[in-house]
Formats: C-alpha cells, sequence, structure tokens
C-alpha cells in the first residue's frame, strides 16, 4: 500500500506556535495578558492541528524535515493516523487545561505563574513534537524535552516534598530514557541503518529473537512514563504537583507520550511482524496485565485521591499497550483509541480533585463524605469521569473497552479477557467508595456545612466540558474511531 | 606590482596571517600598555575579531576547493622548510580557537579590568600570544615547529592561570613541572621520528612511515609522543595537574585555557596519529584501540566519580573536563570512521560546552563572589536568562537532544557498538547519568533554596494580600549579568542548539574530509 | 614518593635504554639523520643563502619560522614573569640609607626618607661593602664583552654566532654589572620599560620583516622579495636578511634577559637585589 | 667485548637516558621545588644532549663551508655532505635551549610566588599549611 505524502511545515508551526508564545508570557506585565498569550497559542495550534485532519482523514501523511543529522536520519516530522489521533487529544485538552490552570491558580494565589504557564508551553509543545515525529530519533528528543520541562511544573511547591519528588521523577524519566532507551536507539541505528517509523517496523530481518527481545524491553521499560510496573513509582510521587499539571501532565501530555512512543516503537520499528514471529507480544501482554491487575489492587487502597487515581492511571496506561500488543485488529483499534478515551475520562476526575481541593482543601477520600450535597456538579462529573474510565456505557471509555475486549477474543488469547473483566471490576471497586462518600453517607457523617460550595466558574466550566465530551465521545467516537483504524489499517497492512 | 592585488596576495597568505595577527597584536598590546592601560584591550579585541574573520575565510577556502592548503614559511618546500597545511580539521579547529578566544575575550571584560588591572598591556599580550601559540600548533605541517609553538601556549597559559588566587602559583608551578615533562617527552619523541627518518615534516615522515614500520624506534617515538600527549591533556593516571591548575585561576584565563588546552591537545594527538604514523601504523600495525580505549575509559569513569565529590562549582568543572578527554581519545581509538567522526565533533562541541559553563561561572562569580554550588541558591528567580543559557549548556554536557553533546555522544556510542566495545558504551552512558545528577543537584539548589538576601519566594500563601502582586515583586528582584557577559553568553547557548541540529553538516561537510579513506 | 620514583625512572630508564639497541651507532654517517634532509642543507647554503654558516643559514632562513617563535618564546617568558611577579615600587615601604659620613645604617618606614639627599644613599636590605677588585674588574671587562657580544652577533655568517649568542653575552654583561654594582645602578642605566619596550622591538623586527616579505612578495619570511629594497640579488637580499633578524633576535634575546632577572632578583619590587 | 663495543657505540645514548632519569627522579621525588625545577632542567638538558649527539657524523667537522667566503668561485662542487656534521639537530636546540630558559625563568618567577605566599619551598610543609588553612 503506498501513501501518498505531502510536504507541509504544518507540523514544525504546531509544535513551534506554543514556544514561541514564551517569550510574550514571560514579558508580559499582568496576569490578563499572560494568559491571553496562552490561550492564544492554544487556539492556533487546535486550528493548526485540525487544519490537518481532512488530509490524514485522506489516508495521506503530511512530511516535513527540518535538517539532517546523522546519515538518514534527521530532526522530521510526520503527521499520520496515530500521531494525528494523540495530537488531537493534547491540544483541544489543552485549552481546556489552561482554562482550569488560570482558575486553580488564581484561587490559590500561587506563585511563579509566569514559570508555570512558560513550561507548560514548553511541555505541550514537546508533546505534539512526539506526536508527530517521523523517527526514533525526533520522537526521542522531544520525549526529553517533555521530561526536563515538566521537572518545574512538578517541583512546582519548591518544598521539601517537591524536591524528594522531582528527584524521584527525574530519576526514572531519565534514568529509563538515557539508560535504556537511548542505548536501545542506537543499537537499534546500528543494526538496521535507519530510525525512521516504517509502517510495518524496521528491525525485521536485521535482528535475532533474543537481541529483538533485549530491545523490546529496553523500550518498554525505557520510556518510563508509560509506567508499566516496576518504572511507574515515580507517578504518584510526581502528584505533589499543582493539580492542572497533573491533570494534563499525568493523564494526558506525560504519560500518553510514554504508551505513544512504546506503541510508535513497537510498531514502527520493532514491527508487528517480529513481535508476533518471536512470540515477544505474548511477554509485553503478561507484563501490562501484570500491571494492570496490580496497580489496581494498590489503588484500592490508596485514601488521598489523586493518588488513587495515579494509581488507576498506571493501571489504564497498560491497557493501551496490552491491548497493542495483542497484535488482533480490534485489540490495536481499542488500544490506540483508548489513548483518546482514557484521556477524556481521567481528566474530568483530575479536575474534579483539584477543584474539590480548592473550594475545601481536602485531600483525602476519607475525608469527603457528604460533598456530593455540597459540589453537585463536581461530583456528577466524577462520577461520569469514573464511568468512563471504568468502561461503563454511555462513555467515551466504553468504546475502547469494547475494542479491547474484542481483541482479545480475536487473538485467542482469553486469558486477557479474564484479565480484562477483573480489572474493570476493581476499577468499579476503587471508584465506587469515593461516590458512596460523597453521596450517601448517612446525615450524621456529614463533614461538610452549607457554607462549602462550588468551586470558582475557572474550574468547574472545564470539568463539565471534559464531562460532556466523554459522553460526546460514546455516541459520536468517529474522528477518532477513524483515526484508529486508519492507524491500525497502515499497521496491518490491511 | 603585487602591491594592487592585494586581495589575492592576502588571500593567499591567510594562513600566515591567522598566526601572525595575534602575534603583531600582542607586539603592539605589549607595547602600547606602558602608554595607556586602556589601549591594549581595544586592540586585542580587534586583532581577535580579525583573525575569527580570517579563520572563517579560510574554512570557507577549505571547503570550496576541498584540497588542503599548503603555505610555504619562507619560500621553502615542503621536508626543507615549515609548511603550513590547513586541511578541514585543522581549519575547523581554527575556527574553533579564534571564535572562542574572541567570545571569552568579550565577555570577561570586567573579570580583566579588576584582576589584571595595572598590568592590562603584559595580560592583553599573553592572551594573544596563547591564541596565537593555539593557531600555530593547529596550523602546523611540522613536527618541531609544533613543539615550540606548544611551549609558546603553555607558558603564556601558566603566566595566565598563575594570577588567579593564592593558591594559584603553587598549582601553576606542578602543572609547569607536568606539562614540561610531557612537552620534552614530545620533543624526544620528535627526536626518535628525527634518526629513524630523518625528517621533520609531517607529511614526508608519513611518506618514509611505509618502509620502517617495523623498526624499534618508530615505536618507541610513538609510544613517548603519546605518554607526553596524554600528559598535556590530563588523561587518568596523568591528570593530577588539572583540576587545581584550572579551578584556582581567574575566570578570564579558565575560560579561555579549559575550554581549548585539552582539545587541541586531543586534536595534535589526532593529527599525529593520522597525518604523522598514518592510520594504517596507529591502528593496524599497532592495535592500540585497545588498551587506549581503556585508558579512555578509566579516564571517564574517574573524571565522573571525581566530579561527583565536588563541592566548588568550578572544581567540579575540571573533572567533567577529564571525563570529556576520555570520551575524545575514546572515540578516536576506537579506530573506526564513526567513532574518529564522534570524537571530532566532540572537540568543537565540549569546546563550546566548556567555554559556556565556565562563562556561567564568571558571572556567578561575578555575582555571588564565591564559588561552592551552595552560593547558587535561588539563581533561577533571580537570573533567569543567565539559567536558561547555563542550563542548555548543562544539558548538553549530559546529553540531552537538541544540544550538541547529543550529537557527538551518539557519534562515540555508535562507533563504540561499531567496534564492539561496550565497555566504551556503557562508560559513556554512566557518566551521562553522573553528569545528570551533578547538574540537577545545582539546579535543585538553584531552584529550591532561597536566594541568599531574598527569602521571599518560600511558598508562603499564609498572606494572601501580598500574595496578589507577587508576580510583580518577583519580576523586580531579578538582577541580570551586565549586557556585556550575558549576550556573549546568551550566544554560545543558543549556539550549543545550532551546533546540535547541524551536526549533521558539520559531519558530511567537514569532518568527512578530514578522516583518511582509509579509516572505515 | 621516593620509591615511586626510583620505581619510575629504573622502569623508564631501563625501557630507553633497551630500545636504543636498534638504534644508530654515534657518529655513524650513514644513519637516516644524516642522508636525508640535512645534505641539502649542506650543499645547497651557499647557492640558496651566500651564507657559509650551515646553522645560522637553516636557522633564519630554512626554519626561519621556527626561530621567529623562538624569538616569542622569550617574549612569552619576559612578559609572563612580569605578569607573575611585578609590585608596583610604590608599595614597598621599607628603605634602608647609609649616612656616608659617619657610616651609620638607618631604617626608614613609609614614605618618610630624604629624598635628594647627598649625604645619605640608598643600600639593600642585606648589603654589604662591595668589593672593589670585582667591581673594577667587572668594570673593565664589560666593555670588552659587549664588543665582542657586538661581534658574534655580526660575525654569525662566517664562524659559530649570531643573533641569540650575540643577544645572551650583552644580556649577561649587563646582568654582570648589575651584580657588580646594584640592581638600582643597573635599572638606571637600562630601566624596565626601555627592556620591555627593546624586547618588543627585537621581535617586531623579525616578524615585521617577514611580514614586508609577505607584503611585497609572497611567503611570509621569504627574504628574496627584500632584493628590490636592499638593492641586491636574491640570493644576497637572503643573506641580509638573516642578518636584520638576527639583530632582531639579538635585541629581544638582550632586553629580555635584563627583564627576567629584574624581576626574579628582586621577586618584582624592582627595588633592591643582587 | 661485544658489550664494550655496543657501549661504545650507543654512549651517545646511554648518557642522556642517565641525565634524564636523573632530571625526572629530582622532579618526582624531591621536596624542595627549587630542586624540582633543577631536576626539570637536566631533563631538558638530557634531551638537548641527545639531539646534539646525533647530529655528529665521523669524519665531519663543523657545519661551516670552508672557503665560504670564496663565494662565486664554483666552490659549489666540492662541497661534500659527509665531510660536515648535520647542522639541523644544532638548530633545533639553539631553538630548545631558549625554551628551556624561558620555562626556567617562569618556574623560577612561580617559585618565588609560591615563597611569597607560605614563607618555604619544601612541598612537605606547604602541604601542612594548606591543611591548616582547611
Amino acid at each position: 500500500m503506498s501513501i501518498e505524502t505531502v510536504l507541509s511545515i504544518k507540523p514544525v508551526l504546531a509544535v513551534l506556535v506554543s514556544l514561541l508564545a514564551i517569550p510574550g508570557i514571560i514579558s508580559s506585565r499582568s496576569q490578563n495578558i499572560r494568559e491571553a498569550w496562552t490561550f492564544a497559542a492554544a487556539g492556533i495550534k487546535l486550528l493548526l492541528v485540525v487544519s490537518m485532519l481532512p488530509i490524514i482523514l485522506d489516508g495521506k501523511t503530511i512530511n516535513y524535515t527540518l535538517v539532517q543529522v546523522f546519515p538518514d536520519v534527521g530532526i522530521s516530522f510526520r503527521v499520520d493516523a496515530l500521531g494525528m489521533l494523540f495530537a488531537l487529544v493534547a491540544s483541544s485538552l489543552w485549552i481546556v487545561t489552561s482554562l482550569y490552570s488560570v482558575g486553580y491558580m488564581r484561587s490559590l494565589d500561587e506563585h511563579s505563574q509566569t514559570r508555570y504557564f512558560a513550561f507548560f508551553a514548553v511541555a505541550i509543545s514537546a508533546t505534539i513534537g512526539v506526536a508527530f515525529s517521523a523517527n526514533l530519533l525526533t520522537l526521542y528528543l522531544f520525549y526529553e524535552i517533555l521530561s526536563l520541562a515538566t521537572y518545574p511544573l512538578v517541583t512546582h511547591h519548591q518544598d521539601k516534598e517537591a524536591r524528594s519528588s522531582g528527584r524521584k521523577y527525574l530519576l526514572y524519566i531519565l534514568g529509563g530514557s538515557v539508560g535504556l532507551a537511548l542505548p536501545a536507539m542506537m543499537i537499534t541505528y546500528h543494526f538496521t541503518g535507519t530510525l525512521d517509523f516504517a509502517p510495518h517496523g524496521v528491525m525485521a530481518g536485521h535482528v535475532n529473537s533474543g537481541l529483538a527481545l533485549l530491545l523490546s524491553m529496553m523500550f518498554l521499560f525505557g520510556f518510563a512514563k508509560v509506567g508499566i510496573m516496576p518504572m511507574h513509582s515515580w507517578l504518584p510521587a510526581a502528584m505533589v504537583a499543582p493539580t492542572p499539571v497533573s491533570a494534563l501532565l499525568h493523564a494526558v501530555a506525560v504519560v500518553k507520550v510514554g504508551a505513544f512512543s512504546v506503541v510508535r516503537v513497537m510498531t514502527g520499528i520493532i514491527g508487528t511482524g517480529v513481535l508476533a514471529d518471536f512470540n515477544i507480544n505474548g511477554i509485553i501482554c503478561a507484563i501490562a496485565s501484570i500491571t494492570i491487575v496490580v496497580a489496581s489492587l494498590i489503588a484500592l487502597s490508596q485514601d488521598e485521591l489523586k493518588r488513587r487515581l495515579a494509581f488507576s492511571t498506571i493501571g489504564q496506561l497498560s491497557y493501551i499497550i496490552l491491548g497493542v500488543a495483542l497484535l488482533s485488529k480490534s485489540g490495536m483499534t481499542g488500544g490506540i483509541l483508548h489513548i483518546a478515551m482514557h484521556a477524556f475520562g481521567k481528566i474530568t476526575l483530575f479536575f474534579c480533585a483539584g477543584a474539590i481541593f480548592c473550594a475545601t482543601g481536602i485531600k483525602y477520600i476519607s475525608k469527603m463524605k457528604g460533598i456530593g450535597r455540597r459540589m453537585p456538579i463536581t461530583m456528577t462529573a466524577f462520577l461520569i469521569g469514573s464511568l468512563s474510565v471504568i468502561g461503563f456505557p454511555p462513555c467515551g471509555g466504553f468504546i475502547s473497552k469494547w475494542h479491547l475486549v474484542l481483541g482479545t477474543i480475536e487473538s485467542g488469547r482469553l486469558i486477557f479477557l479474564v484479565v480484562l473483566l477483573l480489572s474493570s471490576f476493581l476499577n468499579a471497586a476503587y471508584f465506587f467508595p469515593v461516590f458512596y462518600n460523597a453521596f450517601f453517607c448517612s446525615a450524621d457523617e456529614v463533614l461538610f456545612e452549607d457554607r462549602v460550595e462550588e468551586a470558582p466558574l475557572w474550574c468547574v466550566v472545564p470539568l463539565v466540558i471534559t464531562a460532556s465530551l466523554s459522553i460526546l465521545l460514546f455516541f459520536y467516537p468517529q474522528p477518532f474511531l477513524n483515526l484508529a483504524s486508519l492507524a491500525v489499517q497502515t499497521i496491518m497492512g490491511i | 606590482m603585487t602591491f594592487f592585488d592585494g586581495d589575492s596576495s592576502l588571500i593567499s597568505n591567510l594562513p600566515a596571517i591567522v598566526v601572525t595577527l595575534p602575534l603583531f597584536a600582542s607586539l603592539i598590546a605589549g607595547f602600547l600598555g606602558w602608554k595607556n592601560r586602556k589601549a591594549p584591550y581595544p586592540i586585542a579585541a580587534v586583532a581577535l575579531f580579525l583573525t575569527f574573520i580570517s579563520s572563517v575565510v579560510l574554512m570557507i577556502q577549505v571547503m570550496s576547493t576541498g584540497v588542503a592548503i599548503e603555505y610555504r614559511m619562507a619560500g621553502w618546500a615542503a621536508p626543507v622548510g615549515i609548511v603550513y597545511v590547513i586541511d578541514h580539521l585543522s581549519a575547523l579547529v581554527i575556527l574553533l580557537i579564534t571564535s572562542i578566544a574572541f567570545v571569552n575575550f568579550i565577555a570577561n571584560k570586567s573579570n580583566i579590568d579588576t584582576v589584571f588591572r595595572n598590568k592590562a598591556g603584559a595580560f592583553n599580550s599573553l592572551y594573544l600570544l596563547f591564541t596565537a601559540g593555539l593557531l600555530g600548533m593547529t596550523a602546523t605541517g611540522d613536527a618541531f615547529n609544533l613543539y615550540v609553538l606548544m611551549e609558546i601556549a603553555s607558558l603564556s597559559g601558566y603566566a595566565l592561570i598563575g594570577l588567579g588566587s593564592n593558591r594559584a602559583p603553587l598549582s601553576t608551578l606542578n602543572y609547569l613541572f607536568l606539562g614540561t615533562i610531557g612537552a620534552t617527552f614530545y620533543l624526544l619523541g620528535v627526536g626518535y621520528i628525527y634518526i629513524a627518518t630523518g625528517s621533520l615534516n609531517m607529511a614526508d615522515i608519513a611518506s618514509i612511515m611505509p618502509k620502517i614500520l617495523d623498526s624499534s624506534m618508530i615505536l618507541f617515538a610513538f609510544i613517548i609522543c603519546m605518554v607526553g600527549l596524554l600528559i598535556k591533556m590530563a588523561i587518568f593516571p596523568l591528570h593530577g595537574w588539572l583540576p587545581n591548575a584550572y579551578s584556582e585561576s581567574a575566570n578570564v584565563a579558565a575560560g579561555l585555557i579549559a575550554p581549548l588546552t585539552t582539545k587541541v591537545t586531543i586534536y595534535i594527538m589526532i593529527r599525529i596519529c593520522l597525518t604523522l604514523f598514518t592510520p594504517q601504523y596507529t591502528f593496524d600495525y599497532l592495535n592500540t584501540s585497545d588498551l587506549m580505549v581503556w585508558l579512555a575509559i578509566g579516564t571517564i569513569i574517574f573524571g565522573s566519580l571525581s566530579a561527583l565529590a565536588q563541592k566548588d562549582y568550578k572544581r567540579m568543572l575540571t573533572y567533567i573536563i577529564i571525563a570529556e578527554v576520555g570520551y575524545m581519545v575514546g572515540g578516536f581509538f576506537l579506530g573506526n570512521r564513526i567513532g574518529v567522526s564522534g570524537a571530532i565533533l566532540h572537540i568543537v562541541n565540549d569546546a563550546a560546552m566548556t567555554l559556556a559553563l565556565f562563562m556561567a561561572a564568571g558571572i556567578f562569580m561575578w555575582k555571588t563572589g564565591e564559588e561552592s554550588q551552595e552560593s547558587l541558591k535561588g539563581m533561577f528567580a533571580k537570573m533567569p536568562f543567565t539559567m536558561a543559557g547555563f542550563t542548555v549548556a548543562a544539558l548538553s554536557v549530559v546529553g540531552v537532544p537538541p544540544t550538541c553533546g547529543f550529537f557527538s555522544k551518539w557519534y562515540l556510542i555508535s562507533g563504540g557498538i561499531a567496534a564492539g566495545q561496550y565497555f566504551f558504551v556503557a562508560a559513556l552512558i554512566f557518566s551521562s547519568l553522573v553528569n545528570a545528577i551533578l547538574f540537577f543537584r545545582i539546579f535543585e539548589i538553584a531552584h529550591f533554596e532561597p536566594f541568599k538576601d531574598h527569602h521571599h519566594h518560600s511558598s508562603n500563601h499564609s498572606n494572601k494580600g501580598e500574595e496578589a502582586s507577587a508576580h510583580d515583586t518577583h519580576e523586580q528582584t531579578i538582577k541580570e549579568a551586565p549586557l556585556g557577559m550575558l549576550i556573549p553568553f546568551m550566544a554560545v547557548s543558543i549556539l550549543l542548539v545550532v551546533l546540535g541540529l547541524y551536526s549533521g553538516q558539520i559531519v558530511n561537510n567537514i569532518i568527512n574530509f578530514a578522516i583518511p579513506s582509509s579509516i572505515l | 614518593m621516593k620509591i615511586l620514583g626510583t620505581i619510575t625512572i629504573l622502569l623508564c630508564g631501563g625501557l630507553l635504554i633497551f630500545f636504543t639497541s636498534d638504534f644508530p651507532d654515534f657518529g655513524d654517517p650513514k644513519s637516516p639523520a644524516s642522508i636525508h634532509l640535512s645534505p641539502y642543507f649542506i650543499e645547497h647554503t651557499l647557492e640558496d643563502t651566500a651564507v657559509p654558516n650551515i646553522v645560522t643559514s637553516v636557522l633564519a632562513d630554512y626554519r626561519s619560522y621556527d626561530t621567529m617563535f623562538e624569538t616569542t618564546v622569550i617574549l612569552t617568558a619576559g612578559l609572563a614573569c612580569f605578569l607573575l611577579l611585578r609590585i608596583p615600587t610604590k608599595e614597598v615601604t621599607r628603605r634602608y640609607y647609609l649616612h656616608e659620613p659617619t657610616g651609620v645604617t638607618l631604617r626608614f618606614d613609609g614614605d618618610r626618607y630624604p629624598k635628594g639627599s647627598n649625604v645619605f644613599k640608598r643600600i639593600d636590605s642585606n648589603w654589604v661593602p662591595y668589593d672593589i677588585i670585582i667591581n673594577f674588574t667587572c668594570r673593565l671587562l664589560i666593555h670588552f664583552i659587549q664588543i665582542f657580544a657586538l661581534y658574534v652577533v655580526a660575525h654569525g655568517h662566517y664562524s659559530p654566532g649570531g643573533g641569540f649568542q650575540g643577544g645572551v653575552v650583552i644580556g649577561a654583561s649587563i646582568i654582570l654589572f648589575a651584580i657588580s654594582s646594584n640592581l638600582r645602578a643597573s635599572i638606571k642605566r637600562l630601566g624596565e620599560k626601555a627592556a620591555a619596550i627593546f624586547t618588543a622591538t627585537g621581535v617586531f623586527i623579525y616578524a615585521g620583516t617577514g611580514a614586508l616579505c609577505m607584503v611585497i612578495g609572497e611567503h611570509f619570511l621569504n627574504y628574496s622579495f627584500l632584493a628590490p629594497l636592499l638593492g641586491t640579488d636574491r640570493i644576497m637580499a637572503r643573506s641580509h636578511g638573516i642578518f636584520i633578524v638576527e639583530i632582531g633576535v639579538a635585541v629581544a634575546v638582550m632586553a629580555v634577559m635584563i627583564w627576567i632577572y629584574y624581576n626574579l632578583s628582586s621577586a618584582g619590587k624592582q627595588d633592591e637585589g643582587l | 667485548m661485544d658489550i664494550v663495543s655496543l657501549i661504545a657505540a650507543k654512549a651517545n645514548y646511554w648518557t642522556y637516558v642517565i641525565l634524564l632519569m636523573v632530571g625526572l627522579y629530582a622532579m618526582v621525588a624531591k621536596n624542595n621545588l627549587v630542586k624540582k625545577i633543577v631536576g626539570m632542567v637536566i631533563f631538558q638538558t638530557a634531551v638537548i644532549l641527545f639531539y646534539v649527539s646525533i647530529g655528529y657524523k665521523k669524519g665531519g667537522t663543523l657545519p661551516i663551508i670552508m672557503h665560504g667566503h670564496d663565494h662565486g668561485h664554483g666552490v659549489d662542487s666540492f662541497i661534500k655532505a659527509a665531510d660536515y656534521i648535520n647542522p639541523l639537530p644544532h638548530v633545533l636546540m639553539l631553538t630548545a635551549i631558549v625554551v628551556g630558559v624561558a620555562t626556567l625563568g617562569v618556574a623560577l618567577a612561580l617559585a618565588i610566588k609560591v615563597y611569597q605566599e607560605y614563607g618555604t619551598l619544601e612541598e612537605d610543609e606547604i602541604r601542612k599549611q594548606i591543611e591548616l588553612k582547611g
């Protein structure tokens, strides 16, 4: 199947637009101007991404090479269905998160807001860069920029806890990428002479089974942002960050960049053929399944809401890996689709957690008794978000999980079906106490008096938007579903 | 009359001009220094700038013609007289030297004014002589001429770093002892080459080499030359002189000498191995790779671990320099094209990175007056632009794309993989991780700890009235370095990224031609 | 340290001596060093440069570029010593004066010392009366030494000698003067500034000649292009060019020897010393 | 017998190696900085000696062309390289001597600075002082 390519500088612009806003953000004299810059950049970025959507849906790809750095390898960009899906998710959620950030940061009077917005812009640039990378080198470049740009965000509070979390964050993320992913990339380059993402991988015929397995594992654990156990413990630690950061970065950008990178490498570099031939995909599935189950079990025991969400994220990320590693058509569609669906669900949950903190200063689930009566909008949105994550209709999460379930059946590995069902049950189990505490606790247990009200409008509007989007995606999943099936067609060659 | 076609004759004399221009300027600066204390600085600055321009022209000339320029000193042809040979490799290193000397000179004006106030003439002269010495070392095609120029660079270097802190003279004296041993060993090696071949011209010797491959004189000449150069480039365990000498010196001297001396010595080693002893002898006949790569591994690991133990910022940098020497020596002795390209590319990149880090050190010194890492508290809030530049330089040392450090490391690592030297690869990765720890330790201090006389930024959410204007007060407390320091520094930091992005072009268009085709 | 040193030198020395077995014998006329390049110099010096002293012709013509930088090396050394050591004389506060009529030595601190007095004579802190024989002999010899030095410079083309040798001898004669009388007397005759400027001038003569050749000809230091200026043929121009640069070398070496001596002997104070 | 002729033939190398090692030993093992400097000079001088010795040719005289002032009378035809010793090492060593002197000057200047700072030139005492200062 020949893929028609279009030469356009748009992907580069989409990456750069938020970087270009940084001087504006830094030099702004007031909060309003600074935020105007942020929104302008976010809007232009979304427009740029959306303007490329029709071309991609036509089955074409957009290519642009910025500069050639090694023989046959350059800093180059390519927009295809998979990247488009991810970029669409990231750039649309950036706008919502910017809204939310404004509300959150203002209502808590956070310090160093300029730095916050500047690094936020860098992070989102890097995320789009990852989505639009044409080869592993470019992907790695933006991956590292993202790691570094999120460090000041994670450690925003600049206190002791932030410091130790920041250390842990960098240790896992940089240690993984420099210690494992980078050598794996170089070995790949050495054996194959290219780093471009090809539809069927580039490793076929260049490696034996042992090396392929080694490289797969190095990539899987090296891209530690995906949080496969045991490389997961940075994620709960990073929850010290302000909630909007957790929301966008740790439910959408950072962790999804990890998942996206692994998917890209598995399909574009290692290749489905190699994975299937040497039965590496079985091993990956097994690792992902363990992570799913264990993370869900740990989530049950967490009392801090954001930590519980973090462990939930770790489990959900492995769905993506599991789905793709199943190598069946539906499984892969489900896995890729889950990038989008989970993002909308999980970001709602984080927004809610932040809204609760904004309004009441509470972080622990056990202290949220009766909060649903005081903050009905927030907690309804929370309900929708968690239903989406659990995979319950009528929420977007159901669609991806449905495909995943189909995928396990298609591939004939029913054990993973059991894993999926078990984990859905566990998901329900760790979200249930939150609603129970919020809505159904008996009157004498209610901890809140009447004066507690909803969070400021800036905080509530975004979470309403994302919650409604989650529902909307159940009825109208076409843009993402089409992109996902297009991506799968390219990968599977159907 | 040749007077009138001055243009073409000027271009054809560039190899001599590029070296003698700083020499003349140093004479004039030394002369005028007795009359007027302020005169030498602008003269030196202009001379360095003109030298830089000539080196750019030279580079363009070499790249456009694609052949090495041979310049006959005093009009005598190769083996009889001394010739300068400007090929891609030397043109690249000459460009590096002139640009670093110029940028460092411009950026450190205030440092020069304070430290060398009474001796402006002598200082500027020596600065120029040091530059001339390095340029000559790079350009020359004569093994003995190299020694003379090496000594000029060394002697002026001793003088420049001898005038630093109270302990500087002692560490400089130790540097002088080891430097002299190194140079004398090199001289002895040249003597052995001379009795084996009867020639001093590198190309001439190379043409004789195939006939005398198994001569023990040549073997010993090789060993002695290498030992001499290894001492001069401070490879482990011959590194003892470097940390003290560099960290005790004045900023302007450290900023010139630290980026250049070891790098140019490595260039000399590459030049000697490739042009004089021929790759056939160095890599095939002697098979030095294993030994030297292990030496390099030792250096990398030792340098990284020692850097980890340092509290003082500049001392930490000196150990990083030692580790980087290991990168380049190891990369070169991998003996394959990728590794050698990586080593040469890393000469350029590492010089630029080291320059940036020492310029940052100069700015920190200017700001705090101290050298310990603790003095960097709160710097991110205080000097955001400086710290941004510093971050880029640090990331480059760590090897994070798209900074240049990543790309040369990439070549080195792929060279290591291609040569099957997996321990070298492991050492490089280890050192990257250690560098990451080193610099993030500094980032943490600069990010988390409040600035000493300013406790505003500890997160005090309590007094909300004040916090509303927190942003604005924050803006006001920013106090950057003077523009004279900041602009060159920012330029170098940006250059680090540009070098990284264009490393493919540098390798394809320059370094590829610099490596003999016999190296695969 | 001693044991380490012994082991090192035994190892190195053993190795160095062991490898000499392959080396050409002492004075072997057939060794590569004697048959490859040097015959060219010996056989062509007269026709190329018209200078019978081959060492001079190689030094100042064939390898003149080396020699220029050799002159620069000592300039560097002079500058280095100055930069490292020199302290402004004003900062020296303690002085000793001899009251000549009585022979009493007085010490003055700060700037309260007799200025322009006839009876007080400044002396060094560790002063001993001068030996009249040494003083007189040196004064007598210095002239002859200097004349000989000029001969050595001038006659470098035909006999052993040249700029370096001559320059060193002149420098030594002035140092001898400084030793036999005292440093201040010597500085009064040839001050530090003069020494420094002479050094720079010497190097400038050399490098300037080279640059002149480059400007009117095509190669740096190619003296044959000076022929139109000197009014001779190209070969004799080389001979004269050699002489010009030898003068430059002599001036530079002489001045730098004195300069370094001034700084070293007085630890940079240039106030008192040997 | 064989050994004797061997030593006689290589005497120049042996001498220079011994001198070189004397200098190196002084630089490594001596405690006094001036002694180290003296060692450095011996070290350099050894190499100078080595160079000069390789210029020597049996049956050669000093490298000044005989009857050189009869220039122009066809003297060139009977200049034989074997008659004169090799001039090149001498030229090189003129340079090396000057470099040695220059290095010596700078070394002494540094030693004076060290003495001004610590009041001694013994390395162990200096080290003690540094340790005391922390």
